[in-house]
Parts: C-alpha cells; structure tokens; sequence
C-alpha cells in the first residue's frame, strides 16, 4: 500500500482518438494515445459491419420467434470488437449475453453461438478451443473467473491475459468489486472492460453509481484507470492493446470504461418506450461507431467502394449461414441431460437415465 | 390489469378476470395505500414495472419514495431492506429471478432469518422477499432454477407459494401484514393464468394447505407451477379409476401437518410433486415427516414426482425435467394395489 | 503435526497418533508435493496456517506460488478458484467457518456445480471447498452452523465429510485428485481428536459409507460430527439388548444407497442423526429415499434425530440443540418394538 | 453522474488534529479541521481510559476462561470513542464484534454486552432500546443495514443518522462495495467509519488492498472520503462530527478511514508472533492513542492529578461492576431458544418445545 508510483487515474472527458466527424484527435483529449494503422482499423471496420448485419440477422430471427431470447448489442459494436482484436490468440476472453458478437468476430460459428439463445444448450462452443469462457448471465460473476484463470495463468508463467466484459449495471453487484480487488492485490493480467451502455434494463446510471465515471473506481483498488469514448473503435483498440500489453508484462491490471449506448431494447421481450425517450435514442444514432469509422476511412481514401462491397458480400453471406444454421433442426439428445453433470458416474443418477430412456421409449 | 382496476379493486363486488400477476400488482398496490411503511424496490421495479410487470403502474401512483429502482445488487437490496425494518418499515422486494437471489444468500440466511432470535424478540424484520421461480417458460440458464429447499431448511424463515390469482393476492397481503420474514415465490409459468376473483379476496391463511380435489384412493401434493400439473393428472387418473385427492401445499415453511395428514389418514397413499430437483428438495422433507407421522397408515412408500438431480436444461429440454402428468400417473402406477 | 512428520508420512510403517487436523494437514502436503497444480488459498491459511490450523507448515515448505493469503471475500475465493481450475490447476480453498461460505453460494451453485453441465463437459472444475462446520465447540453465532442440506440440494456437487483422521486424510486425498467440484465438509469437534494411523492411508473410496460397528436390530446413520455420538448410542443401546448396525455416511452426495439398503433389509429399522436442523435437512433426504426403496422391509418409520428448527444456539445453550446419545437412545425407544 | 461539484478526497497524508507529543496540528495536515474543545477532549479521555480498563479486565477473564471468546481493541481507542462521543441521542450505531467498548461508551451495561462473549445468547442488550445494531459477525454485512435504516430514517424525515464500522479486511468483501454504492446511490444519511487496524486476522492489509488507502474508494462511489490519523481521538471526532452533520442535512454519506492498530491478538484463541514481529507491534505502542491525549491535556492543563485520580476511580468501578457481573449466574431458560424464532407460533416447532420440556424435566 506504499511507496509505489500513483497508477494512471481516468481523464475528465473520455479519450477519444477520431471524432464523430472523421478526423483524427490529438492532444490533451487523445491521452497520449495514436490511432492505429489504417489496416488495422478497416479491419476493425469490416468486423463492426460484419457484426451489425449478423446481429440484425439475429434480430430478426427473434421476432419471428425462432430463438428463445437475444440481447443485441447494436451501438456497442467499437467496445467489442476493438476488444476481441486487440486480444492475442492465447489469451481469454469472459463475455456475459450481451457480448455474442465478440464470440463471432473471435471466430466462434453462428451455429454455435445460436444454440444457447435457441435453447439447445447452454454453452454451444468449446470453451477451451476458443479460449472463451461461458457467456455469463449470473452478472459480475465472470469477472471472478477472469481473474482466477489470468492468476493461474501468472502462475504458470505463461503469457496469457483474461479480458472480461462487465455492463454498468454489473459493476454494482459485490462480485465486481471482489474482482478488481482481488486483480489489484494480485497483480493479475487481467484486463476489465466496462460496457457502460447507461442501463442496465430499465434502470439508468444515474440510478446505478454516483460516481463521476465508473472507471473513477479504479482509484480505490490502485490499479490504473481509463475513461474512454466507447464508440471509438480506435480509442478502444489503442487503450485495450496497451493495456494487455502491460498485464502480458506483468504490469497488472486495468480498469477500462467504454462510455457507449444500448441502441436497441435489453432482449427481444423488453419494452424501452417505458422508461427512456425516442429522442434521447434518437441522440445517440448521431454517435453511430460505425459511421464514424467510415467517414473517417472514406476520407482517408482507406473505404473504397470496392471495399465497401467486399464487406458488403462478407456480411451477407454471415447472415445466410446465419439463417442456414437456424434451419439446422440440431438433434438434441434428451437423454445427453445426464451425462455432464459428473465427472465420476453415479448410480442414482444411471437411475434416472434409465427412467427417462424407458419414458421416452414407451411414448 | 389497469391503476384504474386496482383503485376500483377495493370496493369492487363482481369478479373480473385476473392473471396471477395483475392479483399481485392489486396486492401491492393495496398493501401500499393501506401501510405507508410499505415500499417497494429492487431490480427494474419502478418505471418498468418488473421484468415480469407484477409492479406495473405502482412508481406512476406511489412515486419515487415508495417505489423504486435500487441499484443491481442483490446481496445490498436485501441487507437495506433489513436496515429499513429495523427502522419500522416493510419494504417488499423483488429478486428478478430464482438463481439472481443467491447473490443475497448470506443476507437471507445470516440475517434476515436470524434477527428475532439473535436479539431475542427485540427486533423483528417484517420483509417479503418476492422470488419468481421456476420453469416451464423456456428460460435461458440461470433462470428457471426451484430453490424453495434452500429456504425452508433455514429456521426463521417462512416459505410460502400460490398457484392461482385469489392466492396471489390474498397471500402477498398477508405476507406483507406478516411480522416474520416472508419468502414469496412466484411460480413463473402461472403468471398469465387468469382467474375469475373479485377483489380484495382472503383465501385460507397463507399457513394452511388447501384441498383443491377430493379423493379418496391418494393424496397428490404439489405447490406452486406442479398444482396445475397434480390436478391434470388427478383427471387423468379418475379415467383410470383412480380417485385422487389433490393438495395444494401453499405454505412450504410451515408445512400444514395437519391437512396432509388428515388426507394421508384418508387415502392411505401420498406422492408430491415439485420442479426442483429431488435429490434434498422439498419433496424429501414432505416424504420423511408424513411418513414419521402416519407410518402405519400408508400401504405404500411416499412418491416423489421431482427434477432431476441434474443443472436445469436449456429450454429445448425442460420439458423431459418437469414433471408431466403423463410422469406422475406412471408413478402412481408403480405402486403396488 | 509438524512438517518432518508430514515428510516421513510417505514412508512410515508405524502407525503414529495423529489428529483429524494432522490428516488433513498431511493431506494437503502430499497432494501439494505430488502435483504442481495443487493451490491452496483462503483467509488467514498463509503464515497462520488456518485458524484451525489445518494448513500448519504449508506455507513455509511450499512457498508463496503455492499457497497464499486471500483478500477477505468468499465470493472471490470460490470465483477465482473456479478461473484457476479453467486454467488447469487443482485449487484447494479454504472458507473460514460454515455460515461465510454463504457469501460464495451464487459462486458455488450457478457456476462451480453447473459448468462442466453448461460446457457438455468441455470444462471441468476439479476445485475443493473445506469448509469448517458443525457445532460443539462453543462458537458465537454464525460459528456453527451445519450446511450441508444447501450443498446437497445442488446437482452437480460431490459432498463428503470425514469423522476421523484416517478418513480425513484418504478422502481428502482422493478429493484433491477428482475431476468433480467437492465440497469437504470438515466436523470442527472432531479436529483435535487423535487415532493411530499409517500415513499414507487410503481407506473406502470416498463416495461409499462404512459399517463401522455391525448390528442386527436397528441401522443407525451417522456423519461428521455426529459419528462418534452414533457409536456412543449403540454403546448405551447394546446395555438395553439392542444390537445397533451403526454407519457413517462419509458422503453425503452421492448418498450410498447400495451400504444403507443392504442394512436396513437386515435390521428392518434406521435411524439417522445429524446436527443441523431438521426441517429440509439431509436427514429427509436419507428418510424418504431409504424409505422409497426400501419400504416393505421397514417396520417401523425412519426416525431423524436432528437439531431443533432454530438458529443455532449460543455456547451455553448448545448442547440441549445437539443430537446426545441419551436422545437417540429415547428416539430408538419410542418405536414401538 | 455530472454536472457535481467532485467530493472531497482523501488527503495524502492522514489528517491529524493532535501529534505524538500532544501539539496542536495546524495547516495542511489538519486539511480544514481544529482540534475540539479541551471539556470535549477531556471527555473523550476519560472514556477512553475508562473503555481500556474495561477491556483489561475483559481480557483477564477471558484468559482465566470465563468468557467464551474476547476480540480486544486495544490501540483502537480513539477510533472507538471519538465515533460513539460524536453520535447524537437519535443516531444508530452497526458495531462488530471487535467495537465493544463502543456499545459500553454508548451505555450498554457489562452485563448486557458479556452475554455474547460469554455465550449465554447472542445479543445481550436491547437494539432499540440503545440504537445499537447486534454486534456483526458476518463482516460487512452490517454496512447494509446501516444504509437501510438511515435510508428508511430519511424517508420518514427525521433526522438519524446510522454510523457503521468496518474494518480494514471487511473493506474487500462484496457488502462493504454495495453498502458504500447504495449509500452514495441513495444519498443515505450514513458515516462509514473504517478502522484500519492493519491486520484482518493474520493478513496484512498489503495482502487485502493494492490501493494507496483504503479511503481512495470513496472516489469511486462519488462520496466525500477522509483519510485520518485513527490514533488521534481529536482528528476522528472532528472528521466523524462533520460527516454526521453533512449526513444529517441532506449531504449524504461519507467514507471516514482512521488508520490505527491493533495491539492484541485478534482474539484470545489467535497467535500474533505467526504473523508479525514483536517489534512492529512495540512499535505502534510508541503511537498510543490515549498517550497522546493525555501528554496534550496535561500540557495544556486540562488533565490534573485530581481528575485522573478521579478517572482511575472511575475505571476501577467499572472493572469491579465487571468482575461481578462475571460472578452473577445468569439463568438460562433452553426452552426460550424457541421463544424468538418466529412471531407467529408453529405448531410442529411447539412440539420441538415441548419434547425438549420433557427431556428436561426427566432429566
Ligand atoms: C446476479 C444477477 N442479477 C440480476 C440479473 C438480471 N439481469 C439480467 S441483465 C440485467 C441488467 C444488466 O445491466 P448491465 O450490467 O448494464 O449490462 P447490459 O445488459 O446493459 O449489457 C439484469 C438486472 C442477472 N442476470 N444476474
Ligand atoms: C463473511 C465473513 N468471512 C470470514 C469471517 C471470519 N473472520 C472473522 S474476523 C476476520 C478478520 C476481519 O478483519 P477486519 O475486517 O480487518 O477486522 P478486525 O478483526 O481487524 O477488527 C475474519 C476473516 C467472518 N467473520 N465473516
Ligand atoms: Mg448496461
Ligand atoms: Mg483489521
């Protein structure tokens, strides 16, 4: 608790690296941070297009019906897919249900993905091929395990960082706090980006934290803190880059609040109209992260319309197989219900096997 | 289910069509014009209404000092809604769902069930813990779990469950009326059901079971989501012959020793059903107690119709988790006659 | 126990008198020393080696990489174990005393019990809980408490608890080494308890019970604490002509149906004990599925002989809550015989 | 979450009011605050003198095995004093099980504070009647209810404040984060008073916090944080005053860290030379609490020999009320233990009564 240099606290406005006109930011609002490459950032692009058209697929598979419930992360596309590209191949990463197109962009296949908001099962991937945990619905909980596992990882001497995903609304609950501070003592590499989408449901952040910014908290566990503008897909990606890079050098942990917004409703059954106004969403289509990118590719003369195309083409053709895998009619093996609970076979539980094989043999 | 409904609930001499939800919106809706110590909070409570709308129209009406939305953290609405009865309120929360109330675990167990008997009657916490729980609506994980047992093995406690809109009601008002702390478990997949109720309606005491159907040849016990299911099979079974007599248990903690008993006595055959996992659940105290009480009366082992003892699947699969009648019948058949 | 006696304990012939701490402690050594992914952290198990001292020596011989003081958080504990045991480690944590393990049951019961279920098995969570439990050592509130009935009730949990050294030290061996998430359920009373044993011992696996003293009249089911309060009442019953069977569980999930149903088809009568209170407790469990499966070789009901269903007492009142043998030998006499 | 002046934040160096040699502190280091009156300091004096003798003698019995368990805080005098002498009629206190001579300052007899530690029952003395919450336990845990009842006192417009206590290691469980964010949330008329004692149990509080104090958390709550000198009584009540004061009129809550230590053992059954050195804590003798106060009062007049003969006599009084409330047998009736489980009766839980009235009469 002393005799170390202060860490870096969160700045006043958040950093911003290319402004909603396109043009690149500099100074005292760039926190001394560059934008990357233009490479780099029509990848960046081509992946928040990408994302937007499978989200908009999915979205639209849910009205029909065809999948239990989907939370949509249109608006937050710079937060997550600057996170997932700044991520190193041997590093994790700790979504909750909101972050479903990191696990696209990270390479995990819509079929997959869907089978937990279809209702097949929980988690459709294989959380160690991809190095992604679970999504997480419990809040806050994931961020426990980021920590656990970055720790392990130290331990081990291995170069791995854990990046978890957090909302506002998560960062209330205790087990959040219990994470930063158990990265803090430690020293994890672990990296914690805030989602700070302003609600959490319904409930907006003034009602969540009377911080002046969530990132202020940062202070209070002594790790270093940033305030970031979460519909800058360059800010995001410059400021989570060095901060892995510092957890890979054993620099510990950071605290990294995306300031962004929920476009669409929480999932498919809730009913914004209740308790925020057309006008104030309205706002915020004017903060669009991807239009901002493309003005400023477009300017830069980096978003050809050949290119445009190209992404154009990527997109559709991620929706169709998005809509080929929901025509995928995935057999689901009732009787699988028993065969993951325990490692070490019981025979209680062979019973119960059995009992539901007879039933659905005799029905 | 309107303000003006409600409003009108009170004086209100024809039955109208209610949803379980709707009778729990007028329950509290009542409660907090009756008891200005009554509030409300908890996660997505105020404009919202709930996630499952049970609070709907109540921050319009009460405003922001009886009803509003805390910040998301269970274990904290819980610990405030305990400083606040120490201060003579009656605050009624809400759990968004099952699984969501594990973060508050030590609140509930550590405090909120202890305080009469820590401080030897001085102070008393008069808070209902409003938990929708259970399956049957196609969930996602985490939100479909039965965690009644966890409940009412903890001492202090009381546990109580309705399976219709007149119970809804009647039982939220006499939980918040209640001294002790309340849990309230909401069995999700009966919210939309509609009743035929005028309000405001007192049903039995919320410490008593309830014969739902008479019979003579066993007694069918289940509470909450599983009433429909015992009744369902109830019908089912009279086409076999069999005269099942259905209870619903309503009160979980106490358990109504009485009623079943007399039943027991009766039928000399008993079987319970729950969603929740058999292995320790509810089901296994209701089976050792009225079997210690009425051994000599049953010609058969006490049944549990339950979960699994697996994690609760994913929506595709619930329904092969959930006890069907189709299921409980079979149990029943198992017996030897 | 000291460290030299841990070291020799892989190559000791001669038995050597050792505490149900001492095992333990043994335990933990061997397993650390035999597998590099062995971790161990908690409150206070560093330098202090546990306020039970269980963890005595550990931290010295196997350094700070291996073993380490916790911030003060249950939730982080189990949370953090759980991203360990992702990354392929073994950790072995530490809850101070019974009731602050509740502050990690969310921790525990949506994700440690659940996750190899919601990964269709790609991830799996070999982590130890040892959590301190049970009364008879005059702890202040919040001390004492028995939760074994919250940890049963979750699918995908292995429960066991050992009542003697020998035990400890082989259970908690084979724990360390299982691929499933175990929660070790430590009797506080029985830690300074000593029995000759040769370490390294391996007694019956951990999911099976043990006939501990054979008997033809009545099957008498203990755990933990209350083994030796078992032993005891066969003890006082054989001065009564009654030849008491008398088993310890060792573990509580999976319960060893196959042990218990062959004695109670031999005795025809059971009877089990356990501190924690009886509403909801193992003991319904163990009642109505011995009962359910062996229902017509019973001749009279499985009694319980369990704590009241009250909050745990303070010091001075706690032994008229435990189970005496004077208390089950009045439970065994009220069947009528 | 803007357009606020920003709250106070904790100074760099602990604020002190009074030094080691019993100086007046003026300047920076007393950021704002001036020492009480010398009738106030000479309050706080004796009852700190009078609160140590009560734990001496507590100790004692403990040792001779008479009480179940004792949890001294020895050294944290000013801590404990300053806080219970600030609080006013109407206030409520949350205390743990370390904050006894609190509750004895606060006018809870010997007899009814030792029928916790002596095990007859949990809670000794009447909540209400004291305003005093049961000593916690489960640490944190009270830091919620003390937001709660100050919560519910502001609904009703009246003008309590709840003070709560925590100590160092309680800081990282998740209650003490959703007490302090509610607390800010609600603009909850509560003091946290944090005692780093520097120790939880064995651990250290470099094993507990990364950050540069404990009080630098209150930034990121958005409420005003006060880092002090805890062995100074003068610094704590003026700080403690102030906070309830603000609290009191509508400025919401404040985070109070007094860094002190603690002399003892954590408890009787605890064994302090694992874990630190005999010189760190010979040390911290040298920084005693009631030293200072007393070489500041006899410098300046206040403290004669006549009035610390007085307060001697005091303490010894209250040392022999204590001894023989040790020597009264209370009467333990075990059928009570199930008079307050719950207020409506149960019938099954009256047959529990009566089978243990029945055992008890035979035997
Ligand atoms: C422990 C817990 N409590 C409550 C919920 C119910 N719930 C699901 S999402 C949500 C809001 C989360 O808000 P935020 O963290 O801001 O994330 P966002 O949905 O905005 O991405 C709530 C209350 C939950 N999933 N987990
Ligand atoms: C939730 C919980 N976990 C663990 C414990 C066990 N325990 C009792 S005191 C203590 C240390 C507390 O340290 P701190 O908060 O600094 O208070 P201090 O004892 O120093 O006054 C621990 C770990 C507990 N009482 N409650
Ligand atoms: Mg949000
Ligand atoms: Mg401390």
């Amino acid at each position: 608790m002393s005799g170390r240099s202060d860490p870096v606290r969160p700045t006043e406005l958040p950093i911003r690296l290319i402004d909603e006109k396109g043009a690149v930011v500099r100074g005292k609002r760039a926190a001394g941070f560059e934008a990357p490459d233009p490479e780099t950032l029509l990848s960046l692009y081509r992946q928040m297009v990408v994302a937007r058209r499978f989200e908009a697929q999915v979205t639209a598979l849910t009205r029909q019906g065809r999948l239990a419930t989907y939370p949509s992360a249109l608006g937050q596309e710079a937060c997550e897919i600057a996170a997932v590209s700044a991520l190193g191949a041997d590093d994790w990463l700790f979504p909750t249900y909101r972050d479903t197109i990191a696990l696209l962009t990270r390479g995990v296949s819509a079929s997959e993905i869907l089978s937990f908001f279809r209702g097949d099962w929980h988690t459709g991937f294989d959380s160690n091929a991809h190095r992604i945990a679970p999504q997480s619905t419990p809040l806050a909980t994931q961020a426990l395990h980021a920590v656990g596992l970055a720790t392990a990882a130290k331990l081990k001497g291995d170069p791995t960082v854990a990046l978890a995903f957090l909302g506002d609304g998560a960062t209330s609950e205790g087990d959040a706090h219990e994470a930063f501070n158990f990265a803090a003592v430690w020293q994890a590499p672990v990296v914690f980006v805030i989602q700070n989408n302003q609600y959490a449901i319904s409930v907006p952040i003034a009602k969540q934290s009377h911080a002046r910014v969530l990132s202020d908290k940062a202070i209070g566990y002594g790790m270093p803190g940033y305030y970031v503008d979460g519909n800058d897909a360059a800010a995001m990606y410059e400021v989570i880059s060095a901060a892995l890079e510092r957890a890979r050098n054993g620099g510990g942990p950071t605290m990294i609040e995306g300031l962004t917004y929920r476009m669409e409703s929480h999932t498919n059954s809730d009913d914004p109209t209740r308790y925020r106004s057309a006008a104030e969403t309205e706002l915020w289509h004017g903060h669009d992260p991807i239009d901002r990118l493309a003005k400023h590719l477009v300017a830069t003369g980096v978003l050809t319309e050949a290119v445009t195309a190209e992404i154009g083409a990527e997109a559709e053709a991620l929706a169709k197989a998005t809509r080929d895998a929901m025509n995928e009619e995935p057999v689901l093996d009732p009787l699988e219900l028993f065969d993951h609970v325990y490692a070490t076979p019981r025979s209680a539980l062979l019973e119960q096997r059995e009992f539901l094989a007879r039933e659905l043999a005799e029905s | 289910m309107t303000l003006i409904e409600h409003r009108s609930a009170a004086t209100t001499t024809a039955a109208t069509q209610l949803t379980m939800a709707g009778a729990l919106t007028a329950a509290l809706h009542d409660a907090m014009a009756d008891d200005p110590n009554v509030v409300i909070f908890g996660e997505d409570v105020g404009p919202l209404g709930g996630v499952f709308r049970v609070t709907d129209g109540l921050a319009r009406e009460f405003g922001e000092s009886r009803i509003w939305d805390s910040p998301l953290a269970e274990a904290g609405i819980v610990g405030t809604a305990i400083g606040m009865a120490m201060y003579g309120m009656r605050p009624v929360v809400e759990l968004q769902f099952d699984a969501f109330s594990y973060p508050a675990f030590e609140q509930i167990t550590s405090h909120l069930a202890k305080m009469r008997n820590r401080t030897k009657g001085h102070v008393q916490l008069p808070v209902v813990i409003r938990i929708p729980y259970a399956g049957g609506i196609g969930g996602v994980e985490h939100h479909s779990d039965s965690s009644e047992a966890y409940w009412t093995h903890t001492p202090g406690l009381t546990v109580v469950t309705p399976s219709n809109p007149a119970d809804a009601y009647s039982m939220l008002r006499e939980a918040i009326a209640s001294d002790d702390p309340v849990i309230f478990l909401e069995p999700k997949s009966r919210y939309w059901v509609k009743d035929a109720v005028t309000l405001p309606v007192r049903t039995a005491p919320m410490n008593r079971a309830q014969v739902l159907r008479e019979g003579i040849d066993v007694t069918l016990m289940a509470y909450g989501p599983t009433v429909k299911t015992a009744l369902q099979s109830a019908e089912l079974a009279s086409v076999e012959g069999l005269d099942v007599e259905v209870i619903d248990l309503r009160s979980l903690s106490p358990f109504d020793d009485e009623t079943v008993g007399a039943s027991v006595r009766k039928t000399s055959r008993a079987a319970i059903i729950h969603e929740a996992s058999q292995f320790g659940g509810y089901g296994a105290e209701v089976a050792a107690r009225v079997t210690e009480r009425e051994f000599f009366h049953l010609a058969a082992p006490i049944l549990r119709i339950a979960g699994f003892d697996i994690p609760f699947p994913a929506p595709k699969l619930e329904e092969h988790h959930l006890p069907s009648p189709e299921r409980v019948l079979a149990a029943l058949d198992s017996w030897e006659w």
